[in-house]
């Protein structure tokens, strides 16, 4: 493994940030998306010129000033941040153009605002990709807290008034009171920050201390939405659909996953994680939170708040896999990051979609709808299917390597809560596809012919939906580079 | 060149009297005299510090008397980043104010200026000199200007002032009284020499009433709850050009002062060895840090709102020198410093949006993000920093602060300091969703909607943006700032 | 806790209390070779503690512009239309003459004097008295600039007694006179010159080489011995400083007596 | 017995600072009269300044003005024989300063009675609560 020290990280970082002035100061929308799209191109760029050299071992590091003596702002960009990042960077594309149209469509207000934010939350998803140590996490996982608020409260009336309330509470407050203590105690435990490996703590802490630094660390991440800590995601769905897609997808949802799969491969250690049973600890809270999540989510008919229940349970996948401190589990878990990424992503901009074409949002209002939006509704049953886990959706790749994992740990019980679960995803969203297509529909909307949304919309939704199942068929490069993370956290 | 610490301090002496003269002659010489007089101080104490990297500590012996026999300003690594503060600070404020005096206070504009200078000498000063009673004088010079300052304001500020200025006095007269305890006991009134004479006095009473003295007199001064009772009305009614210089330096200045008094008057050894306040002084800044935070919640004003969070901030760095660890101690420095740039911002910020409006009352603020962005902006990063989110710089100084309460064992601090960082949230969210929200009904002036931008004077938003700046300067280098100047400060 | 302390303490006029032993002997022993300057007092506080007194120049200056910010009035109109009456002398008569109307416009006569509303009825003693004495008084406060090196003064002192005497004048007679003889401009400056001549002379020393306030380096240009150089250094200080508590005495005055009006008062 | 009247005697200077600084502090706090508060302030500082004067009185020694003749201006001088004058010389600062401090504060105490018609606190407090 080497160290190549390049600026790239650095520049794919800052690559959304840097056009934010012009965003602000584009006189027509045209020049204004035109901007967003090349910084998304340029970024994606950055982060695949990197991809062959991280796929072949190596680290690519960079270091800004140091900001606490002995800890520096860096950054560092390993497999497992390259999925993240690669992921991320890739659908913001497709979501920027998805944005266009719904925000069109909907002649949305403020949209020059939206779209400044949007770049900004993507600058710090992937600074939390390549963050080297805690304190360079602890820095993007709050600047990103601080950008989506505006995008979450975007509506700006007393319901986004309350549910950025909520948002900022639980985000905020966790980070700051339970998150900040737990690095302060890991900083003067260890004297590092810094990720390692194999993680840093070994050593320094008893259980006791360990077992309440990841009880602070995982609740504080209370973006990985960690019951209780999950009452934020449903209240944030008053936001904009392409901001809840991106939010509750890919950056907010995945960076909170992301940051404590981070922290307890990086910080504790697989080994120490192993030798003070805090695995199965942690597996029996992620446990909780995906049967009460699906239990939960199929009781609800608003689709955005079916799909954040969803979002909460798929989340404490990935904290599962991750937590059963297997190669095949850590592979899974990492993979479900970027699967269920493409998926619920899908199901994001149906829903969006849905509502721009027919201003539907509850489920029991989209009885036939698939006659008339089939384009929309075929996605939305291919996003449901990787969901679940079922091929040929993306996401049956990560549970077969999650259902691996619990074997290979020999835990069957979560096994089961893995089978239990999916036929719970099951439950509730195959009767969504059913009743849209076999349904009939109300009596007046019979026979209003094919209303799609505009093309800005269907075409990204499209895309992803295949590329969901292309991804089923062949996983390449996530799944190579969640192996190799795997591979290098359990020092396999 | 060895005279820039006389520089830093005379040159806006000078420049305060010839600005009185030239009131008389020529008014539109003013400005510029002043701007010159702030900025030969400021470039003199980049000046100074950059002697202090290579030659660590050093003393301008005035008049050519060796203390303490004269009076010397003695610079050192604890200093250096203050003065380099006070008065990079005080520049700022002047440039960005200047709209606001030239309209408020008309043909006294010059007085003002004057007033203004000779604060910034006081203080200067203050943090510069090694001599006890020099430091008294000093003291004087920035009240007396500070209490006319703050007089200058809407209907109460005379009566908030001369609150001040009763408990003012007070405390300068503690001040005083201690140091008069302290010459009695041993015949000297410099600080150094003070420090050699007073071990052999540790047991005796009449010094620990002088350490008390003076400990009363400078938290009077710095607004340490609940010695606080002078400082919301002062800051509140008082003209936002005053508030802008007087709140991001006064309390600090004091801060320094009292950091001063603890390390080299009286020693660490005798302040936590020989005598055992810290557990109370500690459990005091806790109290002062949850009581400010919850008198800001109660505010439904931004600018009394600011001013209860100067009283929270006061507790952060009372506490951070109590703990009595070289972290803790770490953080209080590293905190003063980084306090004079957030309030420097936040009440630069004030102003800037209380110049488009009537009061800053919170209802006011409808829509303000679509009309003043770059005020906001710098408001926002100025939040940052004080909530404590990285890279601003407040989160450094807060890092240390929690570690250094961590390392004393005492919880209680660390609960009050998480506290407060969540009340800033609240706070400051609270005051972003007003701005944030137009006003309007739902769906605001939408994507085709014409939003007039309508901020303040260029020179006021370039100055906030440049405290905004920096703030995050500040925060990429407090690495170097702790290593370079604070570690040796503490050795 | 005061009283306590206070058995700490020595006692009263003990030769051998530190306070004594420290560094005041040094500077009784020293002064006179060092400074030429007989009077410690004066010597301590003019040259070893110079930096001291140059700021507490500045505050008596920081002061009297704190007064004059507070509460000079500068609009002329709405000072006008407050008074209701106004009463002149007519000189040659002694007559007192009131008007009531406050647009009617009153010709700048020499033989009309006006007089402030809560005027009394003057006393040709009194006055007579302050108008013999005054120039007498200022001859003395000279005086004490002057010899503050070798009798008990200096600055401070002979500046109040300047002031006073003329704050006598404004007392005896009205604001509106003392105010002709010293006016407002005159004293507006005045008060930052006696800093200026403070700060100017220790910034000449500086301009000599030497540190800021070392009159010793004045030597050369004035072409006597360093400590002569010393002493002349505090007298020029010591004039600036009496320049400044002068002036500035005059402006509390006048700001303070008459609300900023400069119009009326004692 | 003696030794507490000794006591009090002997230091008969700090207990008549201490008893004024109290005077003063009382009025400062308890009187509702700004005037009477300003007042206060004054006999404060006064206490101080009379502390510092007394550290600096010594037996039997006079006004530290050197004894000098003309011709022989180098003789020895011996401290003894002079009063400390530096505390003299700080108090001349801190008389300064109070007279300094004393008149802003009337300055002040004006510019509130020409707004409030009134010195006392608790009717000005009352005036501000009528109109805010």
């Amino acid at each position: 493994m080497h160290e190549i020290v390049s600026i790239r990280p650095l520049l794919a970082v800052i690559a959304s940030l840097a056009v934010t002035p012009i965003l602000l100061s584009a006189r027509s929308p045209n020049v204004r998306e035109g901007w967003t799209f090349a910084a998304g191109a340029v970024k994606l760029g950055i982060v695949l010129s990197m991809l062959p050299a991280v796929l072949g071992g190596n680290v690519f590091c960079f270091a800004l000033t140091e900001v606490i003596p002995g800890i520096r702002l860096a950054f560092r960009v390993d497999a497992m941040g390259m999925l993240f990042a690669l992921v991320a960077s890739t659908l913001w594309i497709v979501t920027s153009a998805y944005s266009i149209g719904y925000m069109r469509g909907l002649d949305e207000h403020s949209q020059t605002r939206y779209f400044c934010f949007f770049a900004i939350a993507l600058s710090a998803t992937i600074g939390a990709a390549f963050a080297a140590n805690l304190v360079t996490l602890y820095m993007f996982y709050e600047i990103l807290s601080f950008a989506t608020y505006p995008l979450v409260t975007h509506h700006q009336d007393e319901e986004a008034k309350i549910s950025g309330r909520k948002y900022l509470f639980f985000i905020v407050g966790g980070s700051v009171v339970l998150v900040l203590p737990a690095m302060i105690i890991c900083h003067m435990k260890a004297g590092t920050l810094d990720f390692a490996p194999q993680g840093f703590l070994a050593g320094h802490v008893t259980q006791g201390l360990a077992t309440a630094l990841l009880l602070l660390f995982v609740f504080g991440l209370a973006k990985a939405a960690l019951m209780p800590m999950h009452s934020w995601l449903p209240a944030a769905m008053v936001a904009p659909t392409p901001v809840s897609a991106l939010l509750h997808a890919v950056a907010v949802v995945k960076v909170g996953a992301f940051s404590v799969a981070r922290v307890l491969t990086g910080v504790f250690g697989v080994d120490l994680l192993a030798q003070y049973g805090l695995g199965t600890l942690l597996a029996v809270l992620a446990s909780i939170t995906i049967l009460v999540a699906s239990f939960i989510a199929l009781s609800q008919d608003g689709l955005k708040r079916r799909l954040a229940f969803s979002t909460i349970g798929q989340l404490s996948y990935i904290l599962l896999g991750v937590a059963l401190l297997t190669p095949k589990g850590i592979t899974g878990g990492l993979v479900h990051i970027a699967m269920h990424a493409f998926g619920k992503i899908t199901l994001f901009f149906c829903a969006g979609a849905i509502f721009v074409a027919a201003g539907i949002k509850n489920i029991s209002e989209m009885k036939g709808l698939g006659r008339r939006m089939p384009i929309t509704m075929g996605a939305f049953f291919i996003g449901s299917l990787s969901v679940i886990g079922l091929p040929p959706g993306g996401g049956f790749i990560s549970k077969w390597f999650l259902a691996l994992g619990a074997l290979e740990s020999h835990e069957l019980a979560f096994l089961c809560v893995l089978l239990f679960s999916s036929f719970l995803n099951a439950a509730y969203f195959l009767p969504i596809a059913y009743n849209a297509f076999f349904a009939n529909p109300p009596d007046d909307a019979k026979d209003a012919g094919i209303q799609e949304a505009p093309p800005w919309c269907v075409a990204p939704l499209a895309f992803t939906a295949m590329a969901s199942v292309w991804l089923f068929f062949n996983p390449w490069p996530f799944l190579d580079l969640a192996r190799l993370a795997a591979a290098q956290v359990t020092g396999g | 060149m060895n005279q820039y610490p006389a520089f830093l301090i005379i040159a806006p002496l000078l420049a305060a009297c010839l600005i009185a003269s030239a009131a008389w002659l020529r008014r539109s010489l003013c400005f510029p005299i002043a701007v010159l007089g702030l900025g030969t101080s400021f470039l003199s104490s980049l000046g100074v510090a950059a002697r202090v990297l290579t030659d660590g500590h050093f003393q301008y012996r005035m008049g050519g008397w060796a203390p303490p026999l004269g009076i010397a300003l003695e610079v050192d690594y604890l200093n250096a980043p203050v003065l380099v503060a006070v008065s990079g600070a005080a520049l700022v404020s002047l440039i960005a104010t200047r709209q606001i005096i030239e309209r408020e206070q008309g043909p006294k504009a010059p007085v003002f200026y004057t007033l203004m200078l000779l604060a910034v000498t006081g203080m200067l000063g203050m943090t510069a000199t090694g001599d006890a009673f020099n430091l008294y004088v000093l003291l004087e010079i920035s009240s007396i200007t500070g209490y006319a300052l703050t007089a200058s304001g809407d209907r109460l500020a005379p009566l908030a002032s001369l609150r001040y200025l009763l408990l003012g006095t007070i405390g300068a007269s503690f001040y005083l009284l201690g140091v008069g305890l302290l010459y009695m006991m041993t015949g000297t009134l410099n600080m150094a020499d003070l420090s050699h004479l007073l071990p052999a006095l540790y047991g005796s009473d009449a010094i620990f009433a002088a350490f008390l003295l003076i400990l009363c007199g400078i938290w009077l001064k710095a607004a340490l709850f609940p010695l606080h009772a002078w400082l919301p009305g002062a800051y509140s009614h008082a003209s936002h050009a005053s508030a802008c210089l007087l709140a991001p330096l006064m309390t600090k200045v004091m801060i320094y002062v009292m950091l001063r008094v603890m390390f080299t008057v009286f020693t660490p050894a005798y302040v936590f060895e020989q005598i055992s306040l810290e557990g109370f002084v500690v459990t005091l800044a806790s109290v002062a840090v949850v009581a400010g935070s919850l008198m800001a919640l109660a505010q439904r004003n931004l600018r009394r709102m600011a001013v209860y969070i100067v009283v929270a901030e006061v507790g952060y760095m009372v506490g951070g020198a109590w703990l009595g660890n070289q972290t803790a101690w770490t953080g209080a420095i590293l905190h003063l410093l980084n306090d004079v740039l957030m309030t420097l911002c936040l009440f630069l910020a004030i102003a800037a949006l209380a110049g488009r409006m009537e009061t800053t009352d919170f209802k006011n603020l409808k829509g303000l993000f679509s009309t003043m962005p770059f005020s906001m902006g710098a408001l926002v990063l100025g939040a940052m920093s004080i909530i404590g989110v990285p890279p601003a710089c407040g989160f450094f100084s807060k890092w240390f602060l929690l570690k250094g309460a961590i390392e004393a064992g005492r919880f209680d601090f660390l609960a009050a300091l998480l506290f407060s960082s969540l009340i800033n949230v609240v706070l400051f969210f609270r005051l972003f969703e007003c701005a944030l929200y137009s006003g309007d009904d739902h769906h605001g002036p939408g994507e085709h909607g014409h939003i007039e931008i309508h901020e303040a004077p260029l020179s006021l938003v370039a100055s906030l943006w440049a405290a905004a700046a920096g703030i995050l300067a500040v925060g990429f280098y407090s690495g170097s700032i702790v290593n370079n100047f604070i570690k040796p400060a503490l050795m | 806790m005061l009283v306590h302390a206070t058995l700490d303490f020595p006692g009263w006029g003990d030769p051998n209390a530190p306070a004594h032993l420290h560094v005041a002997p040094e500077y009784l022993e020293q002064a006179y070779e060092k400074t030429a300057t007989p009077n410690v007092v004066t010597a301590v506080l003019a040259d070893y503690r110079s930096y001291d007194t140059m700021f507490e120049t500045a505050v008596v200056f920081s002061a009297g512009l704190a007064c004059f910010f507070l509460l000079r009035v500068q609009s002329r109109k709405k000072e006008e239309e407050e008074e209701e009456d106004r009463y002149f002398r007519h000189l040659a008569t002694d007559m007192v003459i009131r008007i009531r109307t406050p647009s009617m416009h009153v010709p700048d006569s020499p033989y009309l004097q006006q007089l402030d509303p809560y005027w009394t009825p003057r006393s040709l003693i009194v006055r007579a008295a302050c108008r013999v004495l005054t120039p007498f008084i200022q001859l003395f406060a000279l005086y004490v600039v002057a010899h503050g090196h070798h009798s008990p003064g200096g600055g401070f002192q002979g500046g109040v007694i300047l002031g006073a005497s003329l704050i006598l004048v404004a007392l005896s007679h009205d604001l509106r006179t003392s105010m002709k003889m010293t006016p407002e401009k005159l004293m507006g400056v005045l008060s930052p010159a006696g800093v200026l001549i403070y700060a100017g002379v220790g910034a000449l020393c500086v301009a000599a080489g030497h540190n800021f306030l070392d009159y010793g380096a004045l030597a050369e240009w004035l072409g006597t011995a360093p400590e002569a150089a010393r002493s002349l250094g505090i007298l020029f200080v010591e004039v600036g400083v009496a320049v400044c508590v002068m002036a500035t005495m005059i402006i509390i005055y006048a700001n303070l007596s008459s609300a900023g009006g400069h119009k009326q008062g004692l | 017995m003696e030794s507490i009247t000794g006591l009090i005697l002997a230091k008969y200077n700090y207990w008549m600072y201490i008893s004024l600084m109290m005077v003063g502090l009382y009025a400062m706090i308890a009187k509702n009269n700004l005037v009477k508060k300003i007042i206060g302030m004054n006999i404060l500082q006064t206490a101080i300044i009379l502390f510092y004067i007394s550290i600096g009185a010594k037996k039997g020694a006079t006004i530290p003005i050197i004894m000098h003749s003309e011709g022989h201006g180098h003789e020895a001088v011996h401290a003894v024989q002079y009063i400390n004058p530096l505390p003299h010389v700080l108090m001349l600062t801190a008389i300064v300063v109070s007279v300094a401090t004393l008149g802003v504060a009337l300055a002040l105490a004006i510019r509130l009675y020409a707004r409030f018609g009134t010195l006392e606190e608790d009717e000005i407090n009352d005036q501000v609560r009528e109109a805010p």
